[in-house]
């Protein structure tokens, strides 16, 4: 069945702290080459049946509405991926 | 949407009749766990050969954690060894989901102990929360609200590089399944030792609260009376092993993989809390059954051979979480946050629409029969035919050999006075000084806070005691204050070098800390944790232990009501040290009574109960200088229950402000202890301890001699109290007095302790492990 | 003096002549699934002198309720986000509106209660994860910085208090333009004191809207209405400061005297 | 600066609360589209310079063992993006 996933990270200018606590745990475990980590979501909505421009439109209002909260997120992609 | 079992697609049903028709058929017996002579068994009890359904059922319901084999013929003596005057308060025993101990004006308190090791060793967060889970489920099959608990935890090493994972992933696991149930944390163990490196134990503790007319018992009776399966659909859970059941698996397509672990969903279980209790409320569930290990096999068997004695129900009926679970699957499959219940069909349309308020889902699979036998169809065709107790109940028992280890003796001769180590004795100011610090900042004797404050030790309201006291203390009558006290413990050290004794002692510091907090002692439970039954070695420390357990509560008058075994625990080989960890219950006329283990008052009298001798073997200070051997401290009982006496008469009376037992670190942890609670120093002087008992200062401080505590006693109760003791022929001492304005502790013959110094030591300890 | 027995200081926490007047003021506590701390608010709404009525989140009527408390909990286990799901509860709409309503609901959110004021835009800003990362339960003193809400005026200006908290997610954010409106227009209602336990931009531990009847915190007043069953801030370890165990119950006593007082 | 992109997801057969509180509450804000849910996280990991084949095969790495609980969760995307 086709899925939509929606990404949802922090806003650029809201801490935080789980990116931070993954981003000082990388060198401790000899991973060197990053110099900052963010963590967001990554939902996948499975469609019932086919994924019609209504249905798409659903996605982003979810995203915009229940999904994320906009004070402290972006959504950052809403996009159809075939199983 | 309701999705049951793709009925459409092929499965290779091996039915009654087939299995019939087909009795040389080959099956995984070996692989499913089951011995030879069992699966022989199996044969004879069915007189033909299991279906590959029943085949899941027996191999699930007779393996040694759901059927006792190993352990039973030693468990027995919980049950033989209680007499009538302890079965005074025992409205349901040992047998059931949990037992329910009568606390008076019609309230009834019922509480249990589990094990969740294996689990938590793999996935830590997941699986100590699904323990949490699992226990709480016992609590509310029994028809009561639970209102707390409690987790004694064990790990390996506080620096081996593994044990931050574990402790990690488990304290979160247990804080975020139990906060996010709203139950509060109220007491538990923190225990580091190497011996539990590749072999954590995590039991988990639920306690709950219902009046006498709630009881509800798990049996099906009542032909025609409906079988309901609720809560979370069931998934791949738990089945690793069913998976060859080849003769099951699709024609078509493989099934799809099957999970590792178990997730737990801690919203769906508090909904379920609710849920049931609204349920048992309106009065429409006539019996009910929590789904643990096992599943559905559990239920059905255990709810047919409780009841009437028959069951018929179609297993497509079954809500799923994969469509492509087999039958067999379905049957053993362990998810999380589900029960079964008996309904009157009268009493249907309210049930659901009970469910339906609390949006839980549900699912009618049958009903409840008069033919004595456990019917269970696969869209219509006969899947499963037996007779439910052989299921249930009888299972194989074993008499496994057991025998003393070789290397006992030599143990037991290898004294800590007189060892090498024991040149090293602090003696001077400096030194005893220095060593109280070491002692209060060693792994098992520091502040537990990291942990205890990932815990909610509020919710709920009724908390009156919880960490760092001796007890957990909750009220369960706003009106009266009547209320109960918990406390779990066990020493794996005193156990492998007395099993027996190690019990005892179990019992007896259990016993003794909720005595402290003012409580009246009033039943047991236990969770045993050992090594392979199948080692004479370990099988004989898990006899011992129960022997030396249920002798002890035969003398201290306390009945086992229902605990847990969990055997296997080893790495390499190797097993645990022999860990019976034992929780009591105690019961306050008016919690407003209880005492904390801190004093707080300037000037009032320490008085220390109880007499010390030098008993250092398997102490924590040998601990800290690693030696092990010789035995344990000596258990006297009868001294224990005058304690006990003494304390919660004192607590009732209004005789003391505080109160502290001794047990691991003896007066040095229990003096520092009692003086960080709330910041109030001491001034202490032992000499004339030291002349009555024959000691040196060192042991004074060091030694874990039972039967001990210290209270902080108004001056205007010190005569009352003093009288009370003599009275009992208790040996009491004044050692000191409560100091408020110093902001130290001071002991005569050791360097001033000042609390700043002691707190920082005490409190350092995880926080530089595990932050 | 010898330590207060459980329940004293709840048989004085109204003298009789109040607790009278005040009983006729009717303080609904809304449940959601996974709500745990709805019965401690409604037992102290009773403490208060007022009477609780229980709310159903699915219910689609307020009925006749005088104020609202949101209590805290794991609502829908606080997954997604807390408070993200039951704020699209149907009470939850009617609440929103008789907040903004000229009537002005008084209505308290109480941690998962705050988290739901904030993903309703009742109040402004989010809680995000605690700095630390993990479950903290603790004694925490706060300051009380705006005693003119609804929920506050029992208390003194600069009052502190100490409370438990205990909570996941209670790093209180919002951007800086937000931040300085709010400390600007007096809506910072309590801050944290001594410690921050969460990482909560300027301390902050609860806010307030313009109007002062809507008002949410992290910590729990509900837990500190009974001797004996609250923090232990006479001698506490966490706070090291001396108190009561029942500084919580001036928040309901609070809005008792106001609806009473005919400031409804 | 470069960003390699990490998307984890629950196993499928792993329970997945998460995604199951957010599948009942879309049908009740009108979204009626959806059958399941799935909720997984997504990383963004900052690269401190240009993305070589080593850095790439540190962050697989660490999305399999730091970012990912391979026990419970499936690294499903590593990817580069350029910011
Ligand atoms: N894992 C835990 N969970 C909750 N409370 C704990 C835990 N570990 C220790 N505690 C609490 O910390 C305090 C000190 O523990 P401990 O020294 O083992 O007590 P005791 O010696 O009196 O049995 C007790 O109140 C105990 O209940
Ligand atoms: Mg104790």
């Amino acid at each position: 069945m086709p899925r939509i996933v929606v990404d949802v990270m922090p806003k650029p200018e809201i801490l935080d702290p789980q990116g931070k606590a993954i981003v000082g745990a990388l060198p401790r475990l000899g991973f060197t080459g990053f110099s900052a980590v963010r963590q967001g979501k990554r939902f996948e909505l499975t469609v019932d049946g086919e994924v019609t421009e209504a249905v798409l439109a659903q996605a982003r209002e979810a995203a915009e509405t229940l999904l994320s909260n906009p004070v402290i997120e972006d959504v950052v992609k809403v996009e159809v991926v075939e199983a | 949407m309701t999705i049951s079992a793709d009925t459409s697609k092929k499965f290779n049903i091996d039915t009654v009749e087939n299995a019939a028709k087909t009795p040389d058929a080959e099956l995984p017996w070996a692989e499913l766990g089951l011995k030879e002579d069992e699966f022989g068994k199996v044969n004879e009890i069915l007189r033909r050969r299991p279906t590959a359904a029943e085949l899941a059922m027996y191999s699930v319901m007779w393996s040694e954690h759901c059927s006792y084999k190993s352990s039973k013929v030693h468990l027995r003596q919980f049950g033989d060894k209680v007499t009538d005057q302890m079965k005074e308060h025992l409205l349901v025993g040992i047998g059931e989901n949990a037992g329910v101990v009568d606390i008076g004006d019609g309230w009834a308190v019922t509480f249990k102990v589990e094990s969740h090791n294996h689990p938590s060793f793999v996935e830590p967060y997941q699986g100590a929360a699904t323990g949490v889970g699992g226990i709480v489920r016992d609590i509310i099959s029994m028809g009561a609200r639970p209102v707390a608990v409690m987790d004694p935890l064990r790990f390996g090493a506080i620096d081996h590089p593994d044990t931050a994972r574990l402790v990690h992933g488990i304290v979160s696991g247990i804080g975020g399944y139990g906060n996010s149930l709203g139950l509060p944390n109220i007491g538990g163990e923190v225990v580091f030792d190497s011996v539990y490196q590749g072999n954590p134990l995590v039991n988990a503790l639920a306690v709950g609260v219902l009046r006498h007319e709630d009881i509800r018992l798990a049996n099906a009776s009542g032909v025609g009376n409906k079988v309901v399966l609720f809560g979370a659909r069931t998934g791949g859970d738990g089945i690793g092993g069913a998976s060859v059941l080849a003769s099951e698996s699709f024609d078509d397509a493989k099934p799809s993989k099957r999970p590792a672990v178990q997730v737990g969903d801690p919203f769906a279980e508090k909904v379920l809390i609710e849920c049931c209790l609204e349920l048992f409320k309106a009065a429409v569930v006539e019996g009910i059954q929590d789904l643990g290990a096992a599943g559905i096999s559990c239920a059905t068997s255990e709810l047919a051979s409780n009841g009437d004695g028959g069951m018929h129900v179609e297993l497509t009926k079954v809500l799923l979480r994969d469509p492509s679970l087999t039958p067999g699957e379905i049957l053993m499959s362990e998810s999380q946050e589900r029960m079964m219940a008996v309904v009157k069909p009268e009493n249907v349309e309210a049930f659901e629409a009970i469910l339906n308020k609390w949006d839980v889902e549900f699912s009618w699979l049958g009903e409840v029969t008069d033919t004595g036998r456990l019917i269970i169809d696969w869209d219509g065709e006969t899947i499963v035919d037996v007779d439910p107790r052989t299921v249930a109940h009888e299972g194989p028992v074993y008499e496994r050999p057991y025998q003393r280890p070789s290397w006992q003796d030599s143990v037991q001769a290898d004294e800590f006075t007189g060892s090498v180590q024991d040149a090293g004795r602090p003696a001077s100011s400096a030194e005893l000084a220095a060593a109280v610090v070491e002692l209060i900042s060693s792994p098992n004797l520091c502040s537990k806070e990291w942990v205890t404050k990932q815990y909610d030790r509020y919710v709920q309201g009724n908390t009156a005691l919880a960490m760092p006291d001796d007890a957990g203390v909750i009220r369960v009558d706003e009106e009266t204050g009547l209320g109960v006290a918990l406390s779990t413990d066990a020493n794996g050290r005193y156990s492998y070098l007395n099993p027996y004794d190690g019990a005892r002692a179990a019992l007896a510091e259990a016993y003794r800390n909720v005595a402290t907090s003012g409580a009246k002692p009033l039943a047991v439970t236990d969770c045993l944790n050992f090594g392979s039954p199948e080692d004479p070695e370990v099988m004989w420390q898990f006899a011992e232990s129960v022997r030396g357990l249920s002798d002890a509560c035969q003398e201290l008058g306390v009945p086992v009501t229902g605990g847990n075994v969990s055997l296997y625990n080893q790495t390499g080989g190797v097993a645990i040290h022999p860990t019976p960890v034992v929780g009591v219950l105690g019961v306050f006329d008016d919690v407003a009574r209880r005492t904390a283990s801190g004093w707080k008052e300037d000037g009032q009298a320490i008085y220390l109960l109880g007499t010390t001798a030098a008993e250092l073997n398997g102490s924590e200070w040998a601990n800290l200088r690693g030696h092990l051997g010789g035995q344990p401290p000596k258990v006297d009982l009868g001294l224990e229950r005058q304690l006990g006496e003494i304390l919660v008469n004192a607590s009732r009376d209004g005789m003391i402000d505080a109160a502290h037992d001794l047990s691991e670190g003896g007066l040095a942890a229990a003096l520092v202890e009692s003086s960080l609670r709330y910041g109030v120093g001491a001034r202490v002087a032992l000499e004339e301890l030291l002349e009555r008992d024959g000691i040196d200062l060192f042991t004074a401080l060091f030694s874990e001699s039972h039967g001990r505590a210290v209270v902080a006693v108004p001056r205007s109760e010190e005569v009352r109290f003093k009288d009370m003791c003599t009275a009992r022929g208790f040996a009491h001492l004044r050692i000191g007095v409560v100091d408020a304005a110093g902001g130290q502790l001071e002991i005569n013959g050791v360097d001033p302790l000042s609390l700043d110094a002691l707190r920082e030591a005490n409190e350092s300890v995880l926080p530089k492990y595990f932050d | 003096m010898s330590f207060p027995l459980i329940g004293e200081a709840a048989a004085v926490a109204a003298d009789a002549r109040s607790v009278r007047e005040l009983t006729g003021a009717k303080i609904g506590v809304i449940t959601f699934p996974g709500s745990l701390d709805d019965r401690d608010a409604a037992r102290a709404v009773r403490l208060a002198g007022g009477t609780a009525v229980a709310l159903w989140h699915g219910d689609t009527e307020l009925g006749d309720v005088d104020a609202v408390v949101i209590p805290g909990g794991f609502s829908y286990g606080d997954y997604l986000r807390a408070g993200a799901i039951s704020r699209f509860a149907p009470l939850m709409s009617k609440i929103i509106d008789a907040a903004n309503s000229d009537a002005k609901l008084p209505v308290l959110g109480i941690c998962n209660g705050f988290q739901i004021l904030t993903e309703s835009h009742l109040l402004p800003g989010s809680m995000i994860k605690n700095d630390h990362l993990k479950f903290i339960c603790r004694d925490q003193v706060l300051r009380v910085e705006n005693n003119n809400t609804m929920w506050t005026s029992d208390y003194a200006a600069g009052q502190e208090i100490t409370i438990p908290l205990k909570n996941q997610d209670g790093q209180y954010i919002a951007d800086e333009k937000t931040l300085d409106a709010l400390e600007a227009e007096g809506r910072v209602a309590f801050r944290y004191v001594g410690f921050n336990p969460n990482g909560s931009r300027r301390d902050i531990a609860g806010i307030t809207n313009a109007a002062g009847n809507v008002v949410g915190l992290m910590p729990h007043p509900e837990h500190a209405v009974e001797a004996g069953y609250g923090p232990e801030t006479v001698y506490s370890r966490e706070t090291g400061v001396g108190g009561s165990d029942t500084d919580g119950l001036g928040f309901f006593t609070s809005v008792l005297n106001k609806l009473v007082g005919g400031a409804k």
